[in-house]
């Protein structure tokens, strides 16, 4: 395939007297790591809200895969393949771990309810293959020491790697990341990043990163694009955009 | 408490399915007084049924069906083996679901104004009695009380009957009837719903502000009579020309309504009053005696007093019927299914118990499972009841009952049951 | 001010348990000095916030309790005080992962902090400017509702809800998580000002560790519900173990790398 | 195998909890079978009062629960669906002669699946306490129906319904006892089917949904369908259950039988036994159910008499409240979480806590 | 026409009556999200306790006040012992707790005060006035007026008070509002205290409608398509949801009744509160769940 994995063109997006996108493009290519940087309530959240349907732009075209894909549904998003986890751990609090990544399954699930219902050789097949996925995206985040506990009383770290693997779990082609590492301590850190890197590796999955450890970002990302007040501000390879005096002014700070 | 229980087996249980809790509980608490106090006149004052006492247990109800359904099956296999003569349901849903069981475990139910209509056809309903006063006979008496009043039948023609209902199974259940009736003496029927529980009207009345009917029929329940009555008063329709059902004819009806309640009417099989001999007995010798179950004497002789005392005859006098066939000893509910078919209150009986204007003359049969079908008219002089109408105001079963019978037959089709022929009566 | 004075707040041996069952500390110790800014260290689940809130009494309402230990304020004995009453003393907790009331705005989530104090009208303006002068951002979405702002928003509301308690001790519980790097350090000026130009104190649970580290003055390491090292800030930051797990040895948490070309494999999952 | 098992191997482990059957079958199992010995055992009042409507509304909990405990749509409609399933059920026995009993209540659930997913459409739109007050509208306007409209009942006089013939391949079901099997074997069955629902893919969408919707349906759940798929499957379990209670417990209803009570009473049932917990359902319909009869029966053994009977009733309904509160505050989870936190304690008796 | 209008204003006085049960809804829910299905009690308990002490010989005013103190009371033990110990619950642990609480309370009130039917007499007389053809109930006048007192008091209250803000943070979290002082405790008692105001207040006038009998406790059926229209939260909402409640109710049973054959008032009500819920899903003046990923 040739041409971008994802292509954001104009978008603009806007609450009540707040825009929070104002005519947004800027395209990911397939396979790669890119991050969104900015400062608080640029508009980073709600453009991967955006991009797997949770909100409607108001105007601008996505095309995902080669295909138009301007305002869809939370469920065409993910039946696309677009994968995602949220800034405010969105989990099943009162599942366990294990069922909380099997969840994560559903939209390749293709046995119906009355195969569940009656248990049919369908369903059960589908339940050892879906478990056999589930259980290897645990040990792929390293999580087996927490399979069966259940999410609500799990530490906020813990939960931010199950919604990684409960993202990762049906292996989307393009996945959101929305701040993985907010409140982990630098060896978690390092443990995400790393997780990150292999996905991207290994199963060729396109990330869209929003991160605000700078140095995580500069590690991680082939292409950064930085958004203040819903505008794009700077576009590049992550050495260029640390550079850029506009983004250190009103993002990173003076001593980064 | 009941009497002691040294001799049980010699004396005649009999439970008690009350709701003295609950939504129903301020009409209960009088019903069930009235009940226990005639029992223990019976025991006190006569030493029981030809010499067998009563003894008996309460069950609380909360007029709810499956507490009913439990307090029936507690008690139906009787106690220290003493079974039960007849079982009072004490209300129209409870009735209903246990019609069938009690075919099963031959225990007559004795529903008195309320009940199924269908079932005063004991061919088809062996165990149902819907004594004394069916709704259908109450929305007949009704039409001839107002043709009492108007002078004659002749009269009614061109009127218009408006009848404010409870919407529900029993609000609607005498439809039917007053279709029938209307056709029959030409009045004009008007049938106006009031939803559960009925505590806002103003939409119905205003409807008869617009219809100006010349009389309302209300077939209250709970607390739709006392809202039906101030509202009646609030939109200036006369107070005096709404005649209340069964249901709708108690002081706890009206009193609530305050002084507009006063010249409100009620049909009743119940009649209230103190001075009815048996009642003069029962104050002599267990209200003034401190035995009574009534804590608030003023209920003495009330709507609901008297038809527990009401009850508690007709069950005493079909035990004693069964009595005089099966011997004076404990009565199963076979026998009390008997005592019931052949219950015979007549003028004469009901003045040796003292009874006399309280029940009115009943004789029960195989095919007639009501046996009587007539009510007093009662209107309310802001302190009681006042009795208006002249006498026992009877019903036009002749027309009804052959409509009865077909719906009854209906139901034996749809059931599969096969109907008992009405002179299988000496079994 | 001398070392050996009377600590605003200590922590001796306390013991919690969430619903009758989790044991989430088992005996921690810990100070605070008047005046001091501490630093509450540990990786996910050591039980850090669960300190904060068995201090600030808020675990009750979580179901929880403090089983053992003293925990001493002032020096009076405060297990099992009334939080309110606690924040009208001036210990206050901002509590972790941003609760915000989201049906009120973002100007009257602020308001609310002044209220346990009964202050006046005038008064209450002149700390919200504080506030605002602190957190622009906020000025600008003072009228949205709290529950639309953004993540890094909330996370200014919460702080600035709590400074407006005037408080003498904060219980900051992971201020930096989802900050933009330059409100990252705005917030800990702010702290360090707050502590140098009004003696408010400050108990601070943080991931960063680098940026805890050189903003107090004390530090505290928590594993597993207990404290396993505690020591001036600087000297903790100088021990090998602890840069070995905290601070990354020193090195950026991800190394830059190189790229590779994507291999191209379509999922292929479903039965 | 999928590449992702490609990229890191490690071995699936062998236990499986949430999927491991083996206990809960043998418990299962076990409780069938004394539920079956107890049907050979027991008299009538114990059938008539006491097992037959504990099992009904333990079957109207589990319907509810699939709704309320695991989809999270809180419904106060439950009479109304059982209404549903009882006048449908009765008038397929009517018009349909010679269908079997069975086919019926399968027929009178899924008329009650139809109208469950009907009044489940506004939860498209509507969420919490909102949600639950719309469900009203079912609960006031279907027994409404089935009260003005003669048809449905046949045209009776009183407006009822009545058992119509309880008996399935030759066999009379209609004793106390054929009412009991009746009601047992509806019910067993219902559970497992229950049971096996939430225990698949399928389960888990509800829950995901019930737990946090946005991130389901980012997952791909079919957010829509789950919902409207729990209000088909609650009401048709529901509507079994109506039917039951109509024609297996009480023989003859109209429609005041399923009145709003009867729904606050199947969700209280939900709530003290334990949302999400099929086992639940069973507590909460014994707590509910029996507690009270338990009550009275041990109050007129012991105070008959000695207290005045009025006071003794409610004193024991004061009781009953109390009993309500101090459990949810003891346990906000329900009876069924209290138990499992029992038998955690018992396990690791006696080393603390 | 006059008809119309005579069916149309009857209602909107009826609504009124609706409303003031609601509000005592609104203002629990407000302030601990639990939909506290005892308020039907509370009606039943605090009318039965006036006309309890009315019958008593007491005069309206000391009767009126030991009765505000006997619910006032009632109210700090409910925070007391079921309130405080479920705090942070979920809603419909709540919602059943509060269940529990009413058949405490309606036994209580039972053994405490018997079971019979009373008059209640307010001496507001209750025969009509007429405005041209249109009859008015000055009773119902007398009603609205109180209730819209109340509303309007209530409202200025909790939206223009710190009490009113505290409690809306309360609602919304309670873990963060204990965390800057805010004091639930005292602020809930505050709140069950005003609910149990309202509640003597709709018990006083719901009791001289149809009298203090067990079956006030059913007025609360009215109240709830009120809250759905109006939204959960909002004094302003319980008025105006019970106004068109009121008379949507009312000239259905006119107008849509006579076409069904049957009292549709039942159901009409929550049906139109369901139409409404579709176009608006927090009612008129509810504020809509916040959700933010
Ligand atoms: N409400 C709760 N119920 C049960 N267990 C809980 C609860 N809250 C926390 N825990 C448990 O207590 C332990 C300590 O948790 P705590 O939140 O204090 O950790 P933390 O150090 O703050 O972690 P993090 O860095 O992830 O915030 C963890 O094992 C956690 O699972
Ligand atoms: N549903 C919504 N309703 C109203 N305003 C919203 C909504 N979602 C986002 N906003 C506003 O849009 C702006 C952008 O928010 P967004 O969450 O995308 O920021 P962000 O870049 O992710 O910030 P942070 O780094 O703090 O998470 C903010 O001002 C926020 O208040
Ligand atoms: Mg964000
Ligand atoms: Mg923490």
């Amino acid at each position: 395939m040739t041409g971008p994995l994802l292509s954001v063109r104009d978008v603009s997006l806007s609450f009540k007297g707040i825009k929070a996108l104002t005519a947004l493009s800027f395209d990911v290519a397939e396979g790669e790591i890119c991050s969104l940087i900015g400062p608080n309530g640029a508009g980073k959240s709600s453009l991967l809200n955006v991009l797997n349907g949770v909100y409607r732009a108001d105007a601008g075209e996505i095309v995902f895969a080669g295909e138009r894909f301007d305002r869809p549904t939370p469920i065409e998003a993910a039946r696309r393949g677009i994968g995602r986890t949220f800034q405010n751990n969105a989990l099943f609090k009162r599942l366990t771990v294990l069922d909380n990544v099997l969840a994560g399954l559903s939209r390749t699930a293709r046995a119906g309810l009355f195969d569940h219902v009656f248990r049919t050789g369908r369903a059960r097949r589908e339940a050892a293959a879906f478990r056999d996925l589930a259980e290897t995206a645990i040990a792929f985040v390293d999580l087996q020491g927490h399979r069966d506990a259940l999410v609500g009383q799990l530490p906020y770290g813990v939960q931010k790697r199950v919604e990684l693997a409960r993202a990762l779990v049906s292996e989307p082609r393009l996945l959101l990341l929305d701040e993985p590492m907010a409140g982990m301590n630098h060896d978690e850190k390092a443990e995400i990043a790393r997780l990150i890197v292999d996905v991207n590796a290994e199963l060729g999955t396109t990330v869209v990163l929003i991160e605000h450890d700078i140095g995580v970002v500069m590690g991680l990302s082939d292409h950064v694009v930085v958004l203040d007040y819903g505008r794009k501000v700077g576009d590049g390879r992550p050495e260029d955009v640390r550079e850029n005096p506009d983004v250190v002014a009103a993002y990173l700070g003076t001593r980064h | 408490a009941p009497a002691t229980h040294a001799e049980e087996a010699k004396q005649q249980y009999f439970p008690l399915a009350t709701f003295r809790v609950g939504a129903y509980a301020s009409s209960g608490i009088p019903v069930w007084a009235g009940t226990i106090d005639y029992f223990r006149y019976i025991n006190e004052v006569e030493g029981g049924i030809n010499g067998v006492k009563l003894f008996w247990d309460e069950c609380e109800t909360e007029w709810e069906v499956e507490k009913g359904v439990e307090c029936y099956e507690r008690v139906k296999a009787g106690r220290d083996g003493s079974p039960v003569p007849l079982f009072l349901p004490h209300g129209d849903p409870i009735s209903k679901a246990l019609t069938e069981k009690s075919v099963a475990d031959k225990i007559p139910l004795v529903t008195t104004g309320y009940g199924r209509t269908e079932a005063i056809d004991g061919r088809v309903f062996p165990y149902s009695f819907t004594v004394l006063f069916s709704f259908w006979s109450e929305a007949s008496s009704v039409v001839n009380y107002i043709a009492e009043i108007e002078g004659g039948k002749d009269k009614l023609k061109g009127l218009k009957i408006a009848t404010v209902y409870h919407d529900s199974p029993y609000g609607k259940e005498t439809q039917t009837p007053l279709a029938f009736l209307a056709e029959k003496y030409g009045f004009e029927d008007i049938q106006i719903p009031v939803p559960h529980p009925g505590n806002e009207q103003s939409a119905q009345w205003a409807k008869i502000r617009q219809l100006k009917p010349d009389y309302v029929f209300l077939r209250g329940w709970g607390v739709m009579t006392p809202v039906a009555i101030k509202t009646a008063a609030k939109t200036g329709f006369p107070v005096d020309h709404v005649i209340g059902g069964i249901w709708s004819g108690s002081e706890e009806d009206v009193r609530p309504a305050g002084a507009v309640g006063k010249g409100y009417k009620a049909i009743t099989p119940f009649p209230a009053g103190a001075d009815f001999e048996i009642l003069k007995k029962i104050k002599a010798e267990i209200l003034d005696k401190g035995l009574s179950d009534l804590k608030d004497p003023k209920s003495f002789g009330s709507v609901y007093y008297n038809s527990g005392v009401i009850e508690a005859i007709i069950a005493v006098e079909a035990i004693r019927t069964a009595q005089g066939k099966f011997g004076n000893r404990p009565i199963t509910g076979e026998e009390g299914q008997w005592g019931l078919e052949h219950l015979k209150l007549d003028d004469a009986r009901l003045k040796e118990i003292g009874a006399e204007g309280l029940v009115q003359p009943l004789e029960l049969s195989i095919k007639d499972h009501e046996g009587g079908g007539a009510g007093k008219v009662i209107q309310w002089n802001g302190e009681g009841w006042d009795i208006v109408s002249n006498g026992w105001v009877k019903s036009d079963r002749d027309l009804l009952l052959p409509l009865i019978y077909e719906r009854a037959a209906a139901y034996a089709k749809e059931k599969g049951i096969t109907p008992r022929s009405s002179d299988s009566a000496a079994n | 001010m001398s070392a050996d004075a009377e600590p605003i707040l200590a922590v001796e041996a306390v013991e919690a348990v969430y619903g009758g069952v989790v044991l989430a500390l088992r005996g921690v110790g810990l100070t605070v000095r008047a005046g001091g800014i501490s630093a509450l260290l540990g990786a996910n689940g050591a039980g850090k916030s669960t300190t904060l809130k068995a201090i600030s009494g808020l675990i009750r309402s979580e179901r929880g309790r403090v089983t053992a230990g003293r925990i001493r304020w002032r020096g009076t004995d405060i297990v099992d005080a009334d939080p309110s009453r606690l924040v009208a003393e001036g210990l206050v907790q901002v509590l972790e992962g941003r609760h915000v009331f989201p049906q009120l705005t973002v100007e009257q989530n602020l308001v609310s902090g002044a209220y346990v104090r009964g202050a006046a009208s005038a008064e209450i303006a002149e700390d919200l400017e504080r506030i605002y002068a602190w957190f622009p951002r906020l000025k600008v979405r003072r009228a949205a509702k709290a529950g639309y702002t953004s993540g890094g928003e909330q996370q200014m509301v919460a702080i600035g809800r709590a400074l407006m308690t005037r408080p003498k001790l904060v219980l900051l519980d992971e201020p930096s998580m989802g900050l933009a790097p330059i409100i990252v350090e705005e917030i800990f000026e702010i702290v360090r000002q707050l502590n140098r130009e009004a003696g408010v104190s400050f108990l601070l649970a943080e991931q960063n560790a680098h940026l805890a580290l050189r903003y107090a003055d004390h530090a505290h390491l928590l594993e597993n519900g207990r404290v396993v090292a505690e020591g001036p800030a600087a000297d903790l930051a100088g021990r090998d173990d602890v840069a070995a797990s905290y601070l990354g040895g020193g090195e950026p948490a991800v190394r830059p790398r190189r790229r590779r070309p994507a291999p191209s494999i379509q999922p292929d999952i479903g039965p | 195998m999928s590449s992702l098992a490609a990229a890191v191997s490690v071995p699936a482990p062998v236990l499986l909890p949430l999927h491991r059957t083996s206990t809960g079958l043998v418990t299962g199992l076990g409780l069938l079978a004394v539920a079956v010995l107890a049907g050979l055992a027991v008299d009538d009042y114990w059938f008539n009062a006491i097992l037959i409507p504990f099992l009904i509304m333990a079957l109207a909990g589990l319907g509810l629960n699939l709704l309320t405990g695991y989809a999270g749509q809180a419904s106060l409609g439950t009479g109304a669906f059982m209404a549903v399933g009882a006048y449908a059920t009765y008038n397929l026995l009517l018009r349909l002669p010679g269908l079997p009993l069975p086919f019926a209540l399968v027929g009178g659930g899924l008329f009650a699946a139809a109208a469950g997913v009907l009044f489940g459409l506004p939860s498209l739109r509507i969420k919490g306490f909102y949600l639950t007050a719309s469900t009203l509208a079912a609960q006031f306007l279907l027994p409404w129906a089935f009260n003005q409209y003669g048809w449905f009942s046949n045209y009776t006089t009183s407006g009822s319904i009545s058992a119509p013939r309880l008996e399935f391949a030759g066999l009379d079901l209609s004793t106390p006892q054929g009412r009991y099997f009746v009601t047992l074997a509806a019910v067993a069955v219902l559970t497992w089917l229950s049971i096996n629902l939430v225990r698949s893919q399928a389960g888990l969408a509800f829950m995901a949904v019930r737990d946090m919707d946005t991130a389901a349906a980012v997952a791909g759940v079919p957010i829509a369908r789950t919902k409207l798929t729990a209000f088909a499957v609650s009401s048709f379990v529901i509507g079994v259950a109506g039917a039951l209670w109509a024609f297996a417990y009480l023989g003859t209803v109209d429609s005041r039988s399923f009145d709003l009570d009867r729904s606050f009473t199947v969700l209280f049932i939900v709530i003290i036994g334990g949302m999400g917990s099929i086992a639940g359902a069973f507590v909460g319909s014994a707590f509910v159910i029996l507690l009270p009869i338990l009550i009275s029966n041990v109050a007129t053994t012991f105070f008959a008499g000695a207290v005045d009977a009025g006071q003794l009733e409610n004193l024991q309904k004061i009781l009953f409240g109390a009993l309500i509160v101090v459990l949810l505050i003891k346990e906000p989870a329900g009876l069924a979480a209290l138990f499992a936190k029992f038998r955690r304690r018992l396990a690791t008796w006696p080393l603390r806590p | 026409m006059a008809f119309f209008i005579e069916t149309l204003v009857g209602g909107l006085l009826a609504g009124v009556m609706y409303s003031l049960v609601a509000i005592g809804f609104v203002l629990i829910y407000k302030a601990s999200g639990v939909f506290n299905f005892a308020q039907g009690s509370m009606v039943l308990f605090a009318a039965l306790t006036f006309v309890t002490l009315r019958e008593a010989e007491w005069g309206f005013v000391p009767a009126l006040l030991v009765t505000l103190a006997v619910v006032v009371a009632g109210a700090v033990a409910i925070e007391r012992f079921v309130l405080r110990a479920l705090v942070a619950q979920s809603d419909l642990t709540l919602f059943m707790a509060t269940l529990g609480l009413s058949f405490v309370i309606e036994g209580l009130a039972q053994i405490l005060m018997g079971a019979s039917v009373h008059e209640l007499d307010l001496g507001v007389d209750d025969l009509p006035i007429e405005f041209g053809p249109v009859l008015v109930s000055r009773f119902d006048l007398v009603a609205a007026a109180t209730a819209g007192t109340l509303v309007v008091g209530l409202s200025l209250f909790f939206n223009f008070t710190r009490t009113g803000i505290s409690l809306r943070a309360i609602a919304d979290d309670p873990l963060a509002a204990q965390s800057i002082g805010i004091r639930l405790q005292r602020l809930w008692r505050i709140v069950w205290g005003v609910a149990g105001v309202v509640a003597l207040v709709a018990g006083l006038l719901w009791g001289a409608r149809q009298g203090v009998q067990f079956s006030l406790t059913l007025v609360v059926l009215k109240a709830l398509p009120v809250l759905v229209v109006g939204g959960f939260t909002s004094i302003a909402g319980a008025i105006v949801g019970g106004l068109l409640i009121g008379a949507t109710e009312s000239l259905a049973e006119i107008y849509v009744g006579d076409l069904l054959g049957g009292s549709v008032s039942t159901w009409f009500a929550y049906v139109v509160a369901l139409g409404f819920l579709l176009v608006r899903p927090a009612g008129l003046f509810g504020e809509r769940a916040i959700e933010r990923v």
